[in-house]
């Protein structure tokens, strides 16, 4: 079943082609359908060479991608039942269509491609159809969002090239081996982190995270935030020498940076009060959380096997329950019936999401634990402790906000309804088909606290209402954009005052040359030449000539 | 003559003699006209078919004629001439194509025509030119050619674009004269040889041929508009459409960077040139023609310009290839030569679309013609996007080559150029994307055009784009299939470093 | 009869027969011209054949008689005057359009022609001194032929210029009789001794035929002159009268006089030749009228030639000089050509417009596409720019100059190629505006032709089939 | 002694002569001078024409009548030339 490889990333192309056909407005429903099928079916550790595809191609499956695959497809289908259903017969709704299927089938082939050119290909593509996804709302906020995405996700993309490049010079091929990767130097290392890093909302590199992923139409938050971020930890996993040798300094920079992301999102997050925003900076939290553990995979090589199937593990959960949470917002704000059952799915996402006992969350935790046991530093465990604290509350926020939103009644709500609740199923089955019942569990020992202390935080606020101004909203999303911004103000202000000095200065130096042009060329030339026809200069010259002609023959 | 020695001259003949009929056509004589022009586009294309034949089996072809004692006119083909051939071959063809269409209705078409014609003959003969003066003799040829072409419109705007030029490009072709005659009294009447023939000169000779090296790079600098020399080259954009993107993609902007690098390996070669420290001198102007020229291209409103600037920008990376010592290297800049080629024609095409169905000449009345014209659009986005060097497009695969050639050579802040380029080239390109695709359109275009054709403009100009445009992105997803240019490039770095 | 003989006597017959039958002026000056030049071809054949021609004129030989010599040299310039003046006369009969006129151009043109070939052939010193001076009165009368006060000045003035070098050059040849008691070329230049006799006889000499050949800076006639002729004289004045002068010049410097010349001597004149190329080139770039500018570039490019003298002298006598020499050759008779074409061209667009200025000529030259063709072409070849002869000749001629380590003449060079261009597309560039076009490329082939002919043999002929040429002048293709 | 005193005289000739050329503005004065010029130039030749016992040298006297039909022919163009110039100018 090799050969739906390639239809993983086709597919979607050719539905973007065609998407513009009225009639067809339900292909993006229809798009990650091969990928679904060539996660199913696609045998494992084998791959399609195909040499004369760009330069050189190989496409396959291992384990990881399985997962990743899976998963992808599944959110993908799901938002993209969504997004066929939210957007046909809307203004520029064709438009979407077309960036939604680009982006996915960016997203589908960066998993299966097993070349660095071709994860490059899928990635960019990815990225640079999201672009059309965030702004499609067209009002000035989303096109901020873009802008700020576009520049983040270029300078993300450039540094991914150049870590590319600089791997692909040290494997001496394009298609990585773990073997190959051993000895990897620090600038394509860091080159990497950074390049994969804004994608994933890696501290400082994630002001754009918040902006964009709100910014989207619910279908494409829902895999922006759900899918899409998730890549650059598979990217990490692929190309950094994993389990091949230990690299503790990178280690520690990562499990520092991932710190510092949840450290920030969290907080940040919880005074935010568009439930999308609040959802993004969860997200950003998940992936510092993430991101702490990939810290320690790379400390530590012989935590590599199990490790990363944990992480697998880890984000599909991750994946399914934000992506889903996404879609029942998009559910809670349109449909018009049957909003007690949306509310209903969203508090149990909302529960998975903050790890409760008996849901995915939970089996996710556990299969984590063992990492966090090894961590290097041992408050570690404390500090994600206290994240899965924070989480729980932010969700109970996130919850809040949910109820109090303000519906606008749509029909046709019935297929999306019927998908989200499909993924419902999945995200409610998922630990009874992965995890160990002894798993099950996970560890309530956050959660209870953090129930009981957003119950509190809610009593507070009803109390004094102006406890709760003081906070919500201070913090734009975006945050730390919020401090460049002067710096980009200030820097207009300089230019616009040393602007006209530089152009006065060319307009001189202009002129001045003009005049030079016009004292050579403009003015009728006056006749030099009517001395020469003087016959007592002529003769002058003539005889001067002769002379001196006498001379040098007999010099 | 032999055969062998025929292919080459027929070469040059093909569109020597439409050019010079075409002069004597009468303006109203349409058919007869095109016909010409494609009869010759097409005999130039079967035969450079045959020299890639021919040169792919290892054949020589070879024609000489002695101009004077240790004064050869020699035409020979060697894989990095067929590269050349080739390219400006098809470009030319898909360019009468569209040439036709464009100037169907505006004045002095023999004229244009005939020069068009001499201006790709020139072309290919600097292609083919197997020794210095040959190159010179057509490098000259080709300014002339050319000339005429810039100044087609006789506007005093496009009278002054052809004079500033012509004191570009002539005074560099002084600079060229004066340093290949100086190289020919140091080493005698030689032909490009690959791997150069200048290292056996003694150790006196240094300094001079540092100084030739200056000289001949001030010279073809000029055409292949490298800093402080490319001003030029944003002037002379009053030509017709067709004219820039011949100009920019195959002919004179070409004809220069190939002229560096024929300099670079087939003179000097390139370890004698980096003995002699001359790469660094050569990168470093290179790197700063790229940034500057982006620099530049983002300050442009007139989408003509932007794409001057950007073409001053991105035929640097030829020579920036040609700066690195190493096979890789090699490969990323000669093939930069076709890709940049192809995308750049691309976007002229479309840039020529726009302003002959809408009246569309700046970025800023761009919003929306995405809508009005979608096919166009996504050529010139295809195009762009090449530029900024997204794959699986053309332009991917050159920058991908520089850098891995920059990090084998240990050239590392090749890597920071190449990244900064793109971000560049993505700022000046990508706001025009937006504007096409998702601004709103205006209620009415600045001049549009009465004639369209079955689809959103005529056919003979929407065909041209398009095909090239699948070049693109053919050039970078077959990029390791057979007779690729990558392949093709690969060959010639091969034997440039056995 | 000799092929040599007939060169001179033909044209000199046809004047005599036209001055008899004015009323069949033209057509028997067509005719005679056609049979010079086939005369001439002859003599270039026998040259080609046999090396070198000599002719005892009535068996009479040297010292005391006087003979006529061909080498190839002299075979080349005979050559270029037979191609210029065949055109010009061409373009010429329908040029002057009333009988009177013709009655009055082909006498004189024709003893102009003779003049030219009598000057190539001589062999003796006072055979050229009757044969410039012959050169310089019906140049003078052709220059005049207008009848415009500025002609008749400016011709008057030409003439007396004339006269002064003819004497000058008379009082040189003089000295030579005192010193050798011969006046044959091969005879004087095998005796010649680096005296104080020979040396002044030498610097009268070349005093009188600078005057001639308008060398800078006593070149002051010469525009005026050549701008108010009508526009086949203007054609031969600056394409073959001038050259005959400078002629001379080489041929006393490179081969009579060789032993002669110092260092200092042929630096002198390399200067005066770099200031004609460069004030030359510059009054060009500033003139206003189109034959004011074809006229200066005239003086430019005598300059151009005079920077081989330099890179000449010392040089022994081997394939390298031989090779320089025939560079010289070869630039002055892509000179030749290209100025004639450009006069003609000029003459046409003057014709059409009903003046020159270049400022106004901009539908003129679109109405006339070959004409501004041959405008193109031979600007290129003034230019120097490949694949003219003039290119080659300027390739050789910086090669030498870089070999013998005089740099300072490629800068002058290049200065002046850059200011040539600059003039030359001056005018192409009136070329390029938004008239409409004719339908036709030619709209009247026998003025039209000529002058395209000869700036096409000027750019592609002498560029690329260059082989007969270096064969005629002896230089082995290496 | 004779033809040196011959020959003298006849450079001074050429020299009084050349000085009236270049100085005098007058056509016909500047014709006249070139005349004198001329004869400069004949004086000398028929200088050197003398070979003592033998009869003289031919060939400076061929050259000398040569030179003077030639120096009448040009006379007579250049005032030819002037008149025409002349009438051309009342003309105006």
């Amino acid at each position: 079943m090799l050969w739906l490889l390639p239809l993983v990333g086709l597919w979607p192309l050719l539905g973007a082609a065609l998407v513009p056909v009225q009639r067809l407005w339900w292909l993006p429903a229809f798009g990650a359908l091969p990928a679904l099928a060539a996660a199913l079916l696609a045998p494992l550790d084998s791959s399609l060479e195909l040499p004369w595809l760009l330069l050189g191609t190989r496409l396959g499956l291992d384990e990881l991608g399985r997962v990743y695959l899976l998963f992808t497809a599944l959110l993908w289908t799901v938002a993209g039942i969504h997004a066929a259903c939210e957007m046909r017969g809307q203004r520029h709704g064709r438009r979407f269509a077309i960036f939604f299927l680009l982006a996915m089938s960016g997203n589908l082939w960066l998993i299966v491609a097993q070349d660095l050119v071709n994860f490059y290909l899928g990635f960019a593509l990815m990225g640079l159809a999201s672009y059309g996804l965030v702004i499609h709302g067209g009002t000035p906020a989303n096109l901020r969002a873009g802008r700020v995405y576009l520049v983040m996700a270029l300078f993300g993309e450039v540094a991914l090239f150049a870590a590319l490049v600089l791997i692909a010079q040290h494997l001496g091929t394009v298609a990585p081996s773990p073997e190959g990767l051993a000895g990897l130097d620090d600038l394509s290392i860091g080159l990497l982190l950074l390049g994969l890093g804004v994608k994933a909302g890696m501290a400082p590199l994630h002001p754009w995270l918040p902006l964009a992923h709100p910014a989207a139409p619910i279908a494409a938050s829902a895999v922006l935030s759900g899918a899409m971020i998730k890549v650059a930890l598979l990217g990490w996993l692929r190309l950094l020498p994993i389990g091949v040798e230990p690299l503790p300094e990178w280690g520690t920079l990562l499990t520092t940076a991932g710190l510092v992301t949840l450290g920030l999102a969290l907080p940040v997050g919880l005074v935010q009060s568009d439930p999308k925003v609040i959802l993004a900076y969860s997200s950003v939290a998940k992936m510092g959380f993430l991101i702490l553990m990939l810290g320690a995979l790379l400390a530590e090589p012989a935590l590599a096997p199990l490790g990363v199937a944990a992480l697998g593990l880890y984000v599909a959960h991750h994946a399914l329950v934000k992506g889903g949470l996404f879609l029942g917002l998009g559910l809670r704000k349109s449909a018009s019936r049957a909003q007690p059952l949306v509310l209903a799915g969203l508090g149990l996402l909302a529960l998975a999401l903050a790890g409760a006992p008996l849901t995915s969350g939970a089996v996710a935790k556990d299969a984590i634990k063992p990492l966090l046991a090894s961590a290097q530093w041992p408050w570690i465990a404390t500090a994600v402790g206290l994240s899965a604290l924070a989480t729980t509350l932010l969700m109970a926020r996130f919850l809040w906000v949910a109820i109090r939103i303000e519906r606008h009644p749509l029909p046709g709500y019935g297929v999306p309804g019927a998908a989200w609740g499909l993924l419902l199923g999945l995200v409610a089955a998922f630990p009874l088909v992965l995890g160990a019942p002894a798993s099950w569990v996970g560890d309530p020992a956050t959660l209870i606290p953090g129930v009981l202390l957003a119950l509190g935080v809610l009593m507070l606020t009803r109390l004094w209402p102006a406890l709760a101004r003081a906070f919500i909203n201070r913090i734009p999303p975006g945050d730390l954009l919020a401090l460049i911004t002067p710096l980009g103000r200030w820097a207009q202000a300089l230019w616009r005052s040393l602007a006209p000095w530089l152009r006065a200065g060319r307009q001189d130096l202009a002129a001045a040359l003009a005049r030079l042009a016009r004292a050579l060329f403009e003015h009728p030339a006056p006749d030099p030449e009517r001395l020469l026809r003087h016959w007592p200069v002529i003769g002058t010259l003539w005889l001067a000539m002769g002379a001196l002609l006498l001379i040098a023959f007999l010099a | 003559m032999t055969l062998a020695s025929l292919l080459p001259v027929a070469i040059i003949l093909s569109s020597l003699i439409p050019g010079l009929a075409i002069f004597l056509v009468r303006e109203e004589s349409h058919l007869l006209r095109g016909l010409l022009n494609m009869a010759g586009a097409l005999t130039k294309l079967a035969l450079v078919g045959v020299l890639i034949w021919g040169v792919y089996h290892g054949h020589v072809y070879e024609a000489r004629l002695a101009l004077a004692p240790g004064l050869e006119l020699v035409l020979s083909a060697d894989a990095l001439s067929v590269l050349f051939v080739s390219l400006s071959a098809l470009l030319w063809l898909v360019t009468t194509v569209y040439a036709i269409g464009y100037l169907e209705h505006s004045p002095n078409r023999s004229r244009f025509f005939g020069f068009f014609s001499l201006c790709v003959s020139a072309t290919v003969g600097i292609a083919l030119a197997g020794n210095l003066p040959s190159f010179v003799i057509f490098y000259e040829l080709l300014t002339l050619a050319t000339y005429p072409l810039v100044a087609h419109r006789g506007t005093p705007d496009a009278v002054r674009g052809a004079r500033i030029y012509l004191a570009y490009t002539l005074s560099g072709g002084v600079a060229l004269l004066i340093g290949a005659i100086w190289l020919q009294s140091l080493s005698g009447p030689q032909d490009f040889t690959q791997g150069g023939y200048l290292s056996n000169l003694s150790e006196a000779h240094r300094g001079a041929l540092i100084a030739i090296f200056a000289l001949l790079l001030a010279g073809l600098g000029v055409k292949a508009a490298l800093v402080p020399l490319h001003g030029w080259l944003p002037q002379s954009m009053v030509a017709p459409a067709p004219v820039s993107a011949l100009l920019h993609a195959v002919a004179v902007v070409k004809a220069g960077a190939f002229g560096i690098v024929r300099l670079v390996y087939d003179v000097y070669g390139v370890e004698f040139a980096h003995a002699l420290g001359l790469l660094g001198l050569l990168g470093a102007l290179a790197s700063l023609t790229i940034l500057y020229g982006s620099l530049r291209a983002l300050a442009q409103d007139g989408l003509k310009k932007r794409l001057a600037y950007s073409t001053v920008s991105q035929v640097s990376y030829i020579a920036l290839g040609a700066s690195i010592l190493g096979p890789v290297a090699t490969i990323g800049g000669l093939v930069h030569l076709v890709h940049q080629g192809i995308m750049k024609i691309t976007l002229f095409f479309c840039a020529g679309n726009y302003a002959e169905t809408l009246g569309v000449h700046r970025v800023s009345e761009m919003d929306g013609v995405g809508q009005r014209m979608p096919l166009t659009t996504l050529a010139f986005s295809l195009g762009a996007l090449g530029m900024i060097g997204i794959p699986p497009i053309a332009g991917f695969v050159s920058k991908w080559y520089l850098g891995l050639g920059a990090i084998e050579a240990q050239a590392h802040w090749v890597l920071l150029i190449l990244a900064l380029s793109s971000l560049l080239n993505a700022a000046y390109f990508l706001p025009i994307l937006y504007r096409a695709w998702f601004r709103p359109a205006p209620a009415a275009w600045p001049e549009e055009s009465p004639r369209r054709g079955r689809f959103e403009t005529q056919g003979a100009l929407l065909w041209p784009p398009l095909i090239t445009a699948a070049f693109c992105l053919l050039a970078g997803l077959l990029a390791a299939a057979p007779f690729s240019p990558l392949e093709w490039v690969e060959l010639i770095a091969r034997r440039e470093y056995p | 009869m000799s092929s040599l003989a007939l060169a001179v006597t033909l044209p000199l017959l046809g004047a005599l027969l036209a001055t008899l039958w004015p009323g069949r002026a033209q057509p028997l000056g067509l005719a005679a011209s056609l049979l010079t030049a086939l005369a001439s071809a002859w003599v270039i054949a026998e040259v080609w054949q046999a090396g070198a021609l000599r002719l005892e004129l009535g068996g009479w030989s040297a010292p005391l008689g006087i003979a006529l010599v061909a080498d190839g040299f002299s075979a080349a310039f005979l050559g270029l005057s037979a191609l210029v003046a065949l055109g010009s006369g061409l373009y010429a009969s329908t040029y002057f359009s009333t009988r009177e006129m013709q009655a009055r151009f082909w006498p004189l043109w024709l003893l102009l022609w003779a003049a030219l070939n009598a000057l190539f052939l001589a062999g003796d010193f006072f055979n050229l001194y009757v044969t410039l001076e012959l050169l310089g009165l019906t140049a003078a009368a052709l220059g005049a032929l207008g009848a415009t006060p500025e002609a008749l000045r400016a011709n008057l003035r030409y003439l007396l210029i004339g006269l002064l070098g003819s004497l000058t050059y008379l009082l040189g040849v003089t000295l030579i009789y005192i010193a050798h008691g011969t006046l044959d070329l091969a005879l004087v230049g095998a005796a010649i001794t680096a005296g104080p006799v020979d040396a002044t006889a030498l610097a009268l000499m070349t005093l009188g035929l600078a005057l001639k050949a308008a060398l800078f800076p006593l070149h002051g006639w010469l525009a005026p002159a050549h701008a108010n002729a009508p526009a086949p004289v203007s054609a031969a004045l600056s394409a073959l009268v001038v050259k005959a002068a400078f002629y001379l010049i080489a041929r006393l410097w490179l081969d009579v006089f060789a032993p002669l010349i110092t260092p200092w001597a042929a630096s002198l004149m390399g200067l005066l030749g770099a200031g004609a190329v460069l004030w030359g080139s510059w009054r060009a770039l500033r003139a206003e009228q189109l034959k004011v500018l074809a006229a200066y570039s005239t003086v430019a490019q005598i300059g151009a030639l005079c920077l081989f003298l330099p890179l000449l002298q010392g040089l022994p006598a081997g394939a390298a000089r031989e090779q320089l020499v025939a560079a010289l050759v070869l630039m002055a008779l892509t000179h030749g050509l290209a100025k004639s074409g450009l006069f003609l061209a000029a003459g046409l667009v003057q014709r059409a417009a009903g003046h020159d200025r270049i400022a106004e000529l901009g539908g003129t030259a679109q109405r006339l596409p070959a004409t501004t063709f041959t405008l193109g072409l031979a600007g290129a070849a003034l230019i120097g720019l490949p694949p003219s002869g003039a290119f080659i000749g300027k390739w050789l001629l910086i090669e030498a100059a870089l070999e013998r380590g005089q740099w300072w003449w490629v800068v002058v060079l290049a200065l002046g190629t850059l200011l040539s261009a600059a003039y030359v597309f001056r005018v192409l560039s009136r070329a390029f505006n938004q008239d409409p076009t004719p339908g036709r490329f030619v709209s009247e082939a026998r003025t039209e032709l000529p002058a395209l002919l000869l700036a096409l043999l000027a750019t592609a002929g002498l560029g690329l089939a260059s082989a007969p040429l270096w064969r005629l002048l002896g230089v082995a293709p290496s | 002694m004779t033809p040196l005193l011959y020959a003298g005289a006849g450079i001074a000739l050429f020299s009084l002569g050349l000085w009236g050329f270049l100085v005098q503005a007058a056509l016909l004065r500047k014709l006249i001078a070139f005349n004198i010029m001329g004869s400069g130039v004949f004086h000398l030749l028929i200088a050197i024409a003398e070979r003592g016992e033998q009869p003289p040298d031919p060939v400076p006297h061929a050259l000398v009548l040569t030179g003077i039909v030639v120096a009448v022919s040009a006379t007579a163009l250049a005032l030819a030339m002037g008149r025409q110039l002349g009438e051309e100018q009342e003309h105006e």
